[in-house]
């Protein structure tokens, strides 16, 4: 009992993350779509207006979570369907580690861009 | 056994019980005779002009040289108004090959026996009107189950999953009196009257491609049977929050990818994306209740 | 070779119910079974299952009722145990989990059904049958009692002393479907049949095509006498192209017979002026069948059910499955139009002879359910009457076969009161070339384990031989024509001539089966196999039918005879009995207990 | 004792004629969500260079000949990458409107009227991704 109770943690918990995380999604990639194609033309984009943008908190924290949410998003959706895919045991061990380390490179690569627009040097070794 | 000594005892049989009854007998033969040459002419007769249809029969056997190689056999089959796919397979079997193999019973779509894959979908056999389907009527064992035999295939993994969520009534507050009934309200028993009618037919688990993919997952009809009893209030809360564990498990609920298709199958028309949806609720909903 | 306390055969409600009552009283268990349980026909059961559980009603009425509606052919001990113990049994069922229909107040609710003076039958929808037998195999799967599913049982393992009375049951001996494996099953206390209803018979039945009397036929055999075997219900709404049953429950709620001129016939015809629609099925089939003979019927064939009346509220409540029924099986939308209906063979009142503990006279030998007679139907059975027959009966036999004792009131085999009868029939019967009776000269005193190995033996050995022929007759032909000439001939309305017609079909198919092969040389999963044996089975049954229904002649319940259209309580107040010697059916009779444990039932006319 | 008989993937897309609306969204939420976590990497990437340009000159930020500046602009440039996006917005529109059908079926709402459902996200996507490809390839150069 305790066992199953245990792994429905986890299961439950990544499901409902995974819809909470939908719901934020699609506001604002909305909200993105719109900004980056239809208020500004794609074509226009420079890297001073990326940073002028940036430069607000509201902005830079609302991109942040975006990363952040979509990655979960995304690396949850795809551990997911391998699981539904019947994949178990080491190999299972083994892609949950590789999605790990992919989606942290993924944020961290964009922690860094987004820092460089806005101009932060929060940990300077990056 | 010999043909020979039948034939003998039947003439002790007659000098024993007088000629009255040989004539008896004899008219009997004649009556018997004329009837059957009426019927095979009658029946060429509608052979010759009824409509026949064609199927395609999956067929497959370990051991028959000539069938460990899976193939399709036709078969042509004189129509009658209100023939179903089973009618057609049991005329197929007794007119033209007695080994021709599929588990059917009650011919009524309760004994759940005949889900088979009727031309690319889970169906009972008993319960699809041959006259619904396009021809050749193609129809082959479930998917993604092991065949045992031509359109015979190996159930034991459905069971287990059916058998895994404790599919039984438990409950610690009993009324006192020994004959007196647990209460259960209309509302109630409405609630989960959809999910008792399973009867274990498997066409849902068959047209699961999540089922098909994870072995473990419980799959539509077991969570159904949990729902059955999770959603049951005569259970009382303490059994609630123990089926709620057990379709929470890694390969329960959360599996279930909403592909509809079981709800689509499903011969007895439960909702079972419904029913595995509520659940998933539920159990976040007391998930929540521990945070 | 297995080993078990207890072996029950068959795992519908009645086998069901006795494997866990036999657990409970301690015993090891295992059930072996040709379907897995939830195929078992008891799942098709629609109407309900009777208990007098309420203020007002009590046991006697319904012993009163179940007695009459018998036409006092019923046996009073048994009648009584059923109708006592039927109210505790379904609340066991409730507490199980089954999920009743019910009232306001949450209790569980019930119906008037046909031939009954209270509303007494509890139901679940139009579908009780279905949740009593899931409800059953739900707590066989949480007491983890194992189940041989698949397994079809060739024989039982029997000792062959003369007098059937003397022998005893060691187990019995089945075949796996899957593999083709003949394997022994040894049962240290008792063997229970729960084979359930032996419908394919005749061709138009609301019985599975499972339905073979294969329990039936393998006691007789094993020489256990066959009771009241032409007692065979028709029931009056079944649908006219597949047999499939429109539940009494349609009745109960207020549906209508019309025929084709739209008279209420029931009532108009004269048939059943108090009762009408609900008066016993043998009366309501015979009274649809004699509107359709004398040129009322619709198409000629069948009568119209109508539902409309009751509102698409209280049908979808209470008759949902009827619904989805009619549609699939039929094509007519029954909140739209009426529902065609016809009789259809339905149910066999007779089985292998028991007592109220369900034992038969061969030690260690039990029977329960339809392919048993307690004797609580007699010559007819009301609805709703079945399921509690399994509960109760089933309940009985597996805590009996566990070791618990109690004397039986009803005396069972051949005693002094047995009474030897006598049929002219136009041919010789049984199988007088059969090598493989029961005395076959072994040692009488035989230990149980050299019996079971010899039944294996033999049933390897018959096994072998059907495999291995390759030309001759396919069953299917020999079962056309057996169920062909069973319901031309020993239907509703029966003839002397025609009873005799049949049984000269049957001996010419017995003949015919003598060259039977299997066409299928596969090991796995071999239907045409189990098929073929269970023809043989049937062969036996029509012929068990067809005697008795020679022998009465008389017209009590569901048997009716042209020549003797009335009850002749002067002598026959007695079961028709057919024991298997030597190759073939002996007839014989006993009497019919009517004396009660307060009251005897006596005789009054059935009049509804 | 038994052999099974191939019943693999590929065999079971084999038979999309016989899919109904529910295994259609499925598998077109899949193959959407995979393309967006792909795109959301390369999206990465590329904005990545965004890093050489922070700390590049100021003077070539301002003339926009910074790498950022230049790599999005020769991207934005050529009609294939055009094209790629009205692709990702077909993908992104998909993604989003049916998933937004997934969740309200999540709370229980519309589960009866799935396919209908299924069936307007995918009209609706065509609508939104026709009206808007005058803004996607606005500017390019072909
Ligand atoms: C359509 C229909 C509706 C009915 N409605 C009602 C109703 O409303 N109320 C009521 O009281 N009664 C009703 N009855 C009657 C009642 O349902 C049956 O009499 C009863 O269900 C029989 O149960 P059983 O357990 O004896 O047999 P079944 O349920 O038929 O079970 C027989 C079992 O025996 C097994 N078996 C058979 N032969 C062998 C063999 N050779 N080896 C191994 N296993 C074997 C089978 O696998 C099966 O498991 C109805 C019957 C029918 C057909
Ligand atoms: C950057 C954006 C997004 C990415 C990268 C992404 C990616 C994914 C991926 C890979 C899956 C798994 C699909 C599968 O294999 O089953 C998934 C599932 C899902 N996505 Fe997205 N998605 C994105 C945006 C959205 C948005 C905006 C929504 C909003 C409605 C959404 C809703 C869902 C839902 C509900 C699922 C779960 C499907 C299920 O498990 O039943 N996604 N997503
Ligand atoms: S839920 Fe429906 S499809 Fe699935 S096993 Fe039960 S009856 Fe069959
Ligand atoms: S088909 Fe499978 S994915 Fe869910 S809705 Fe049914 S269980
Ligand atoms: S034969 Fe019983 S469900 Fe079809």
């Amino acid at each position: 009992m305790a066992e199953r109770y245990s792994s429905f943690q986890a299961g439950g918990r990544l499901w409902l993350w995974q819809r909470i995380t939908a719901a934020f999604l699609i506001v604002v990639l909305a909200f993105h779509f719109f900004l980056l194609h239809f208020v500004h033309h794609a074509d226009e984009v420079t890297f001073a207006m990326s940073a002028g943008r940036m430069e607000t908190w509201s902005y830079y924290s609302l991109m942040i979570l975006f990363l952040v949410t979509a990655t979960f998003h995304g690396v949850n959706g795809v551990y997911n369907a391998l699981i539904n895919a019947g994949l178990t045991g080491v190999k299972r061990r083994a892609v949950r580690i590789a999605l790990g380390v992919a989606s942290l490179l993924l944020l961290v690569q964009g922690f860094r861009t987004a820092n460089a627009w806005a101009g932060i040097d929060l940990i300077p070794i990056l | 056994m010999s043909t020979q000594r039948q034939r003998a005892e039947t003439e002790t049989d007659s000098t024993e019980t007088e000629t009255a009854q040989e004539r008896r007998l004899e008219e009997k033969r004649q009556r018997a005779e004329e009837r059957e040459r009426k019927r095979v002419e009658a029946e060429e007769r509608a052979a010759a002009d009824a409509e026949r249809y064609h199927l395609k029969v999956f067929r497959y056997d370990p051991e028959v040289e000539g069938k460990q190689e899976p193939r399709f056999d036709d078969f042509h089959v004189p129509y009658e108004p209100g023939m179903t796919v089973l009618d057609a397979l049991i005329y197929a079997r007794d007119q033209f090959d007695a080994s021709l193999t599929f588990r059917h019973s009650c011919r009524q779509a309760i004994c759940g026996s005949d889900a088979l894959f009727i031309n690319g979908s889970q169906r009972l056999g008993c319960q699809t009107q041959l006259s619904d389907l396009e021809q050749p009527v193609r129809i082959e064992p479930l998917p993604h189950s092991e065949v045992v035999k031509d359109l015979v295939v190996d159930m034991e993994h459905f069971y287990d999953q059916m058998e895994s969520v404790e599919p039984y009534f438990q409950t610690t507050d009993r009324p006192d009196g020994e004959l007196e009934e647990q209460r259960q309200s209309r509302e109630n028993r409405e609630k989960i009257k959809k999910s008792t009618r399973c009867i274990w037919c498997g066409a849902c688990m068959s047209s699961c491609n999540i089922a098909a993919g994870d072995n473990e997952y419980l799959g539509p009809a077991a969570i159904n049977k949990a729902y059955r009893f999770a959603m049951d209030e005569r259970e009382g809360e303490d059994m609630k929050q123990r089926r709620l564990e057990i379709i929470e498990q890694e390969h329960g609920v959360w599996r279930c990818q909403t592909q509809f298709s079981c709800t689509e199958v499903c011969p007895k028309d439960i909702p079972l994306t419904e029913h595995i949806q509520e659940l998933k609720r539920e159990a976040v909903k007391s998930n929540l209740k521990f945070w | 070779m297995y080993e078990y306390d207890v072996i029950v055969v068959g795992a519908g409600g009645a086998g069901l119910r006795a494997a866990i009552a036999a657990q409970e009283a301690g015993a090891d268990v295992a059930m072996v079974t040709k379907l897995h349980p939830v195929r078992s026909h008891t799942g098709a059961a629609e109407g309900g299952i009777n208990a007098a559980l309420r203020e007002g009603d009590d046991w006697e009425l319904h012993a009163y009722d179940t007695m009459k509606g018998s036409d006092y052919l019923g046996d009073a001990p048994a009648v009584e145990a059923l109708t006592q113990e039927s109210p505790e049994e379904v609340i066991q069922l409730e507490h199980w989990g089954m999920a009743f229909s019910r009232e306001d107040d949450g209790t569980v609710s019930q119906r008037p059904f046909g031939g009954l003076s209270f509303p007494r039958t509890t139901y679940a929808g139009a579908e009780t049958g279905h949740h009593l037998l899931h409800t059953l195999y739900e707590q066989v799967v949480k007491r983890g009692i194992e189940v041989f599913d698949e397994w079809y049982v060739l024989n039982l393992a029997v000792s062959d002393e003369d007098d059937p009375g003397e022998r005893s049951c060691h187990g019995v001996v089945a075949y796996e479907t899957a593999t083709g494996n003949v394997e022994a099953f040894t049962a240290r206390d008792g063997v229970i049949l729960a084979t359930g209803g032996l419908g394919q018979v005749y061709d138009h039945t609301t019985n599975a095509v499972a339905n073979t009397g294969d329990g039936v036929a393998m006691a007789y055999r094993a020489g256990v006498p066959a009771e009241d075997m032409e007692m065979i219900q028709f029931h009056p709404t079944t649908l006219p192209s597949t047999g499939v049953l429109i539940s009494e429950g349609v009745r109960g709620e207020g549906g209508i017979l019309y025929n084709d001129e739209g008279e209420r016939f029931m009532f108009e015809g004269g048939y059943a002026n108090n009762d009408g629609e609900l008066a016993s099925r043998d009366v309501v089939s015979r009274a649809e069948l004699t509107e359709v003979n004398e040129g009322r019927g619709i198409e000629d064939e069948y009568v119209h059910l109508d539902m409309r009346h009751l509102g698409e509220e209280r049908i979808v409540d209470r008759l949902e499955n009827i619904l989805h029924l009619a549609e699939d099986f039929e094509g007519v939308d029954g909140l739209e139009e009426p529902m065609p209906v016809k009789p259809g063979q339905h149910y066999a009142m007779g089985g292998i002879e028991t007592d109220e503990h369900g034992q038969t006279c061969v030690d260690g030998l039990y029977a329960v359910g339809e392919c048993a007679c307690a004797s609580v139907h007699g010559a007819n059975r009301l609805g709703g009457n079945a399921l509690p027959e399994l509960i109760v009966f089933g309940s009985r036999a597996g805590r009996h076969a566990a070791g618990e004792t109690e004397e039986p009131r009803i005396t069972v085999g051949r005693t002094e009161d047995a009474e030897p009868g006598d049929v002219e029939t136009p041919v010789e019967l049984g199988e007088p070339w059969a090598t493989e009776a029961v005395a076959d000269g072994g040692a009488a005193a035989e230990a149980g384990e050299a019996i079971v190995e010899r039944t294996l033996e033999r049933e390897r050995q018959r096994v072998e031989r059907l495999l291995e022929r390759d030309e001759g007759t396919q069953h299917a032909e020999i079962r056309a024509a057996v169920q062909h000439t069973m319901t031309e001939n020993v239907n509703v309305f029966r003839e002397e001539a025609a009873l005799k017609e049949a049984l000269v079909d049957i001996r010419a198919a017995r003949e015919r089966y003598r060259d039977v092969y299997v066409a299928d040389p596969s090991s796995t999963y071999n239907t045409d196999l189990i098929q073929t044996i269970e023809t043989r089975n049937l062969l036996d049954i029509a012929e068990m039918i067809t005697v008795g229904a020679l022998a009465r002649d008389e017209f009590r319940g569901a048997h009716w005879r042209k020549k003797h259209q009335e009850r002749k309580d002067d002598g026959w107040l007695k079961h028709t009995m057919v024991s298997w010697s030597n190759g073939s059916p002996e007839l014989w009779y006993k009497p019919v207990v009517l004396e009660g444990e307060n009251q005897t039932y006596e005789p009054k006319e059935r009049s509804y | 004792m038994s052999q099974s008989y191939d019943r693999g993937l590929i065999e079971d897309f084999g038979r999309w004629r016989e899919f109904s609306a529910g295994m259609w969204a499925w598998v077109f939420h899949k193959f959407t969500g995979w393309v967006l976590i792909g795109y959301l990497f390369t999206h990465i990437a590329v904005l990545s260079t965004a890093l050489t340009s922070a700390s590049a000159d100021p003077a070539t930020v301002a003339a926009n000949q910074d790498l950022y500046t230049q790599t999005i602009q020769a991207l934005e440039g050529l009609l294939v990458v055009r094209l790629l996006e009205v692709g990702l917005l077909a993908v992104a529109v998909f993604h989003i409107l049916n998933g937004t059908r997934l969740l309200l079926i999540d709370l229980g709402i519309g589960l009866g009227t799935q396919d209908r459902s299924f069936y307007a996200s995918l009209i609706l996507t065509g609508a939104i991704v026709v009206a808007s490809i005058p803004t996607f390839l606005a500017g390019v150069s072909l």
